[in-house]
């Protein structure tokens, strides 16, 4: 996909089916943020939130290049990515509710969400963590021998932390089906990327440790698509790990309801003009792929998922006091609980 | 010590005088953590203008590196200076274990007294809204670990004094801060120097038939509790306020009184504070006490995000708790 | 279980025959950890071959990095294996705290019960020998972790029974060793399986004066206590054998019975296990107890190099708390 | 100084009094570590060893690049380190006996020397924690607006764990006069580089971070002097931090008595005709820069000083009981000591 929304003839894109369906994970991620943010605001929603804003092209791209098969591991910054694994947005919105019907039964909110059938098999809230149990799984898929592949996604401010740079060096070393999947979004919280990194420069640093590693413009799901689908197959068929750095914007603040008024205007104008969903609406539509009246009829589906996701969580009945104690052990004996 | 000037502040604001005071009183002081600097001036705004004001030299904005925060904390102390370490949430202290307890704990010791490394790494208790990693309370971690002091103030004029006690301490203080309580319990607090021991605790109300034991956020869960329970019975509260030093001192005198003494913590109740606090007061007043110490800690669970699912001690439960301590028979010594 | 043969083993032959049984009976059993691959075997040679026997694949030695040996652990159990990591000296367990605390001990719960961790950490508790950065003893950290399972055995039958449980066990387990004991008090034990379950303290001998409560090496130092004591008392010493799940009853019954006891251990005494144990038993028996329950546990200062500055209970601290213990006159109560 | 053990006449090279100081630190890391270790062989020392042997051309290196401001943090493998410092090596070997002699009045141990006269600040057991404390020094002599410099020795092994990472990104970020001496000798603990790194170019690695980063022969002792000379020199004048890798061997087990069955044979071999002092000595002597009397004397001196270092160190008080709760805390007053 070129910057005016065209995509090279000769390269491959993925099917129709697929297209619409990047599409609405984009959109979904969107209504979801958003819709949350505003019931935060009215003080009906008390969880941390994270704005997908900026990386739904990533998400959309994950979900159409990860197999049914293949396992993730995200961060609090979760929600497209869980979509992107064909999460309903109901059981995500009623965790991040803190109801029975979440994808945790409301014990982990918004940072945890567990789908082990759709191979989200865990989301942290503590920066650079994930790439070391990514590791773990990849090595399980490795034994397993099967084809699967991991993925780990994370911000850019996470690759500073130790864990990140022990993970690397293990997967490159044993030659781990994992693909390391960097959302940079410029911005670690508050502070960007060229103040906490001498060499900005992620991929390069990764590829030192003898890794596959490459950036990819994430606000081209199309080239990000291609890239995470390399990388991936390479996993799946034994030729080790990498590192892809998605190159994106954050379009809002860091957290749901936070401070964003120190964002160099001319940078978020200039990242606003390539908001991923406007864009592949432009380009599905004018490269005939997808027909306006189809992405309409998408658009309204959202719309209706959105809603009907809001209301199942907020139907959704709360954890009875008494379940505190149950999952905290498998078996839970001689445990004092109180 | 300019006592005289006082302005209403919350906690946050608080910890925002301490810090500007000890930059201005002393070039040795620095501060290191992630988004300390301004414009954001930190997550909660505790370092708000400090960058501004003294350089972005000494208020540095660090990477995601708690460990290399704490470390470089750890080094620039042995390197002369006095450094506040800011680690956003008190989790995220697992991250830098390895340089609070082995190195910044154990280094006067092992260098036979000739390493100093007065540091301070404030901490924050999250909250269950953003769910089990961000909400844990690891005093009792601290405590167990020789080397280390341990102040955890409930109120915005002993985060100002005993920070900056923590500051000019030549000991590492690990100095934890809760997240609730940021906004929400506002108070009169001079506007220049003045310093809280650390090691001496307050007693926050006088009582006649129970003594309560509490510090930190809980401090404010138990005065309510205490206040709706007035005319049932007479509560004495203590702050400990430091955890270590342990004023033992002041618990003793009230529980001598009270013959009856309950500690309340947010932190995990098996293994916490609570145990080492009630065998203490046993060990020296077991004749004397009518009934054993109770504790009211923390559920042996993780922190549920769900509400419905209370691990920490609340009003009710500390109600329930002291009518149950009050009201039981005097244990007699059986034969 | 075949509990038919038995061998004369060290505690370290005892693990390799753990390991080798439960790698041999579940190819979802692995191991990874700084050299424990042959030809060197683990430091303590622990998992001598084992990786020739079942390959490098499932016995993997590692890079440096603790934080992500015990991650990709709690990863590789996630993704369906029993993983055991292997961290040399329990001190490293700092640089894995994030993994321990934030993801092997709350993955369960966050998951709403979604997720299992059925991993092992081995780490063992160094020697003064290498300095304060190599001896620590930190099982009140995990103690005070929910979420976690805690175990730290005395003898090689023990160590064996108890790493089988430990490994088939469906909740991640921090499994202390300790370096003194390694090689030190070999004994008889079974080459095939059978399991000691979590959870059950043993009576290491019946005793009418005192009860002694204690776990890990210091078995050993209070079992020569008691025995240089015969004459003078009669001591029933209990070894926890695992501190969560904790065998309560047990040292209930016990000190029903002799009405005063001590918990002993090599951890710091400040905050440690013996609070929480001394505590638990005194809630339960305060009007049955003659004395306060006593502890002996490590001073209140790191572990220092020369032996002339013991830190830990020796026999002859145990002797003399023992005496005190029981010398003491039943406390009557004040009115 | 060359294979052969020429150096090039082009080359700067140090004083003569420099030179033997550098040879007579070699001698002195060597002849303290073999005492060691047959003390311990016979029950008369309880001590964790780390002989140096191999390094003893770095450690000489730094004894004359580091100058008298400079600060230094080594590790467990600190023998010739100390030596480069100055510290009188009967203060080392009285603390290796736990006695009031010692630098750390005998309660930190072999791993824990402190001479901050002497500028060595710490020496830490724990892989790749002396990094970031580096950094924190690093960042004090910035502040001071000092001209000196910071130097972490570490080994190969330690570029793994997580610290290291941290610390490298954060003293390139900052610009911090640190100098990360890398002693590369092949080896962590029983398992060699290549099986724990799949890129064994730790210098390539560290370069990615946006830092000088070079590789040197570590068993050059000349040219080790003027790679480290320069680094030094670069972060006294505010240029920066740098990585130097020296590259070595390991000459004997990884600890006083431990086990090296493992070596390959040849490569043992090979390492060993590169043994640093025989090769200075040589040197030394066939360039005329010290003739065979003085590199005599030298010896001689050597043993004298280490036959006199154990002596005092066997004879040194050990600490009283009592000083057990001394040292913990500046102000104990309210410290539960027992
Ligand atoms: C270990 C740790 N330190 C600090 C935090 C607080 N924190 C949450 S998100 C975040 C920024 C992460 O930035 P990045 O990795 O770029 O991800 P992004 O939020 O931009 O998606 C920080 C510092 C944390 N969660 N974990
Ligand atoms: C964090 C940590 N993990 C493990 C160890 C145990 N250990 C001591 S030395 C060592 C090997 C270090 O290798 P390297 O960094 O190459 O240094 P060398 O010993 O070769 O000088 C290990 C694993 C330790 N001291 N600290
Ligand atoms: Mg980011
Ligand atoms: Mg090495």
């Amino acid at each position: 996909m070129q910057e005016n929304g065209e995509t090279q003839a000769t390269e491959a894109i993925p099917s129709r089916e697929e297209l619409e369906w990047m599409y609405s994970i984009m959109l979904l991620a969107k209504a979801g943020d958003e819709r949350a943010a505003a019931e935060a605001r009215e003080g009906r929603l008390q969880a941390a939130l994270y704005p997908v804003r900026g990386l739904e092209g990533v998400c959309a791209a994950l979900g159409v290049a990860m197999q049914a098969n293949d396992q993730m591991i995200s961060s609090y910054r979760n929600l497209g990515d869980a979509l992107s694994r064909g999460i309903p947005l109901r059981t995500i919105i009623a965790e991040a509710y803190g109801r029975l019907g979440g994808t945790s039964k409301g014990k982990g909110g918004t940072m945890h969400l567990t789908d082990n059938e759709r191979g989200l098999v865990t989301t942290t809230g503590v920066v650079g963590s994930g790439l070391p149990m990514a590791v773990g799984l990849g090595l399980a898929a490795q034994l397993d021998g099967a084809d699967r592949a991991i993925v780990v996604t994370f911000g850019d401010g996470s690759t500073s932390i130790g864990s990140a740079h022990e993970a690397f060096n293990l997967a490159a070393l044993w030659n781990l089906p994992v693909v390391f999947v960097c959302q940079n979004n410029q911005w670690g919280e508050h502070t960007p990327l060229s103040s906490y990194a001498a060499n900005p420069n992620l991929a390069e640093r990764v590829a030192s440790y003898g890794m596959a590693s490459e950036q990819v413009d994430g606000f081209d799901p199309m080239a990000t698509w291609r890239t995470l689908d390399r990388a991936l197959a390479k996993a799946r068929s034994g030729g080790g790990p990498s590192f892809v750095e998605c190159l994106t914007y954050r379009l809002t603040g860091h957290s749901g309801l936070s401070d964003y008024s120190y964002v160099p205007e001319a940078e978020l104008a200039a990242a606003l003009e390539r908001d991923p969903a406007p864009n592949m609406r432009r380009w599905l539509e004018s490269s005939g792929l997808v027909d306006a009246g189809r992405l309409a009829e998408i658009e309204a589906e959202v719309e209706a998922t959105a809603d009907e996701a809001f209301a199942f969580a907020q139907e959704s009945p709360p954890p009875h006091p008494d379940e505190l104690t149950d999952d905290v052990y498998a078996s839970g004996e001689g445990i004092p609980f109180r | 010590m300019s006592e005289e000037q006082t302005e209403k502040m919350t906690i946050v604001a608080a910890l925002n005088s301490a810090l500007d005071v000890a930059l201005g009183l002393d070039e040795r002081v620095i501060m290191m953590g992630e988004d300390i600097a301004d414009p954001i001036g930190g997550v909660m705004k505790a370092t708000k203008g400090l960058s501004t004001k003294y350089g972005e030299d000494r208020v540095r904005a660090t990477p995601i590196v708690e460990q290399t925060i704490v470390g470089s904390a750890v080094g620039a102390a042995m390197g002369g200076y006095r450094p506040v370490a800011e680690i956003m949430f008190m989790d995220f202290l697992c991250q830098a274990m390895d340089q609070i307890i082995n190195h910044a704990a154990k280094s006067r010791f092992m260098s036979g007294g000739h390493t100093t490394v007065p540091l301070v790494v404030r901490a924050m208790v999250g909250s269950s809204n953003f769910g089990a990693q961000h909400s844990q309370a690891l005093e009792a971690w601290f405590m167990h670990t020789p080397g280390l002091k341990v102040v955890m103030p409930s109120n915005p004029y002993d985060t100002k004094g005993l920070l900056l006690s923590s500051i000019f301490d030549d000991d590492p203080v690990i100095f934890i801060e809760n997240m609730a309580m940021s906004y929400s319990v506002p108070g009169m607090v001079p506007t220049g120097d003045y310093r809280i021991p650390l090691g001496e605790a307050a007693v926050l109300q006088e009582g006649e038939d129970v003594t309560v034991i509490t510090y930190g956020a809980e401090v404010h869960t138990v005065m309510a509790a205490a206040e709706s329970l007035v005319d049932e019975m007479s509560v004495e509260v203590i702050d400990l306020r430091t955890l270590v030093p342990l004023d033992l001192t002041t618990c003793l005198e009230s529980v001598t009184k009270t013959r009856r003494a309950i500690v309340v913590h947010g932190s995990t109740q098996f293994c916490g504070p609570g145990a080492e606090i009630a065998t203490l007061i046993t060990d020296e007043l077991f004749g004397a006490l009518d009934v054993p110490v109770a504790r009211l800690g923390g559920t042996y669970t993780p922190i549920a995000f769900a509400k419905e699912l209370e691990s920490l001690p609340t009003e009710d439960k500390v109600v329930a708790a002291l009518r149950e301590l009050v009201e039981r028979p005097s244990v007699a010594r059986q034969r």
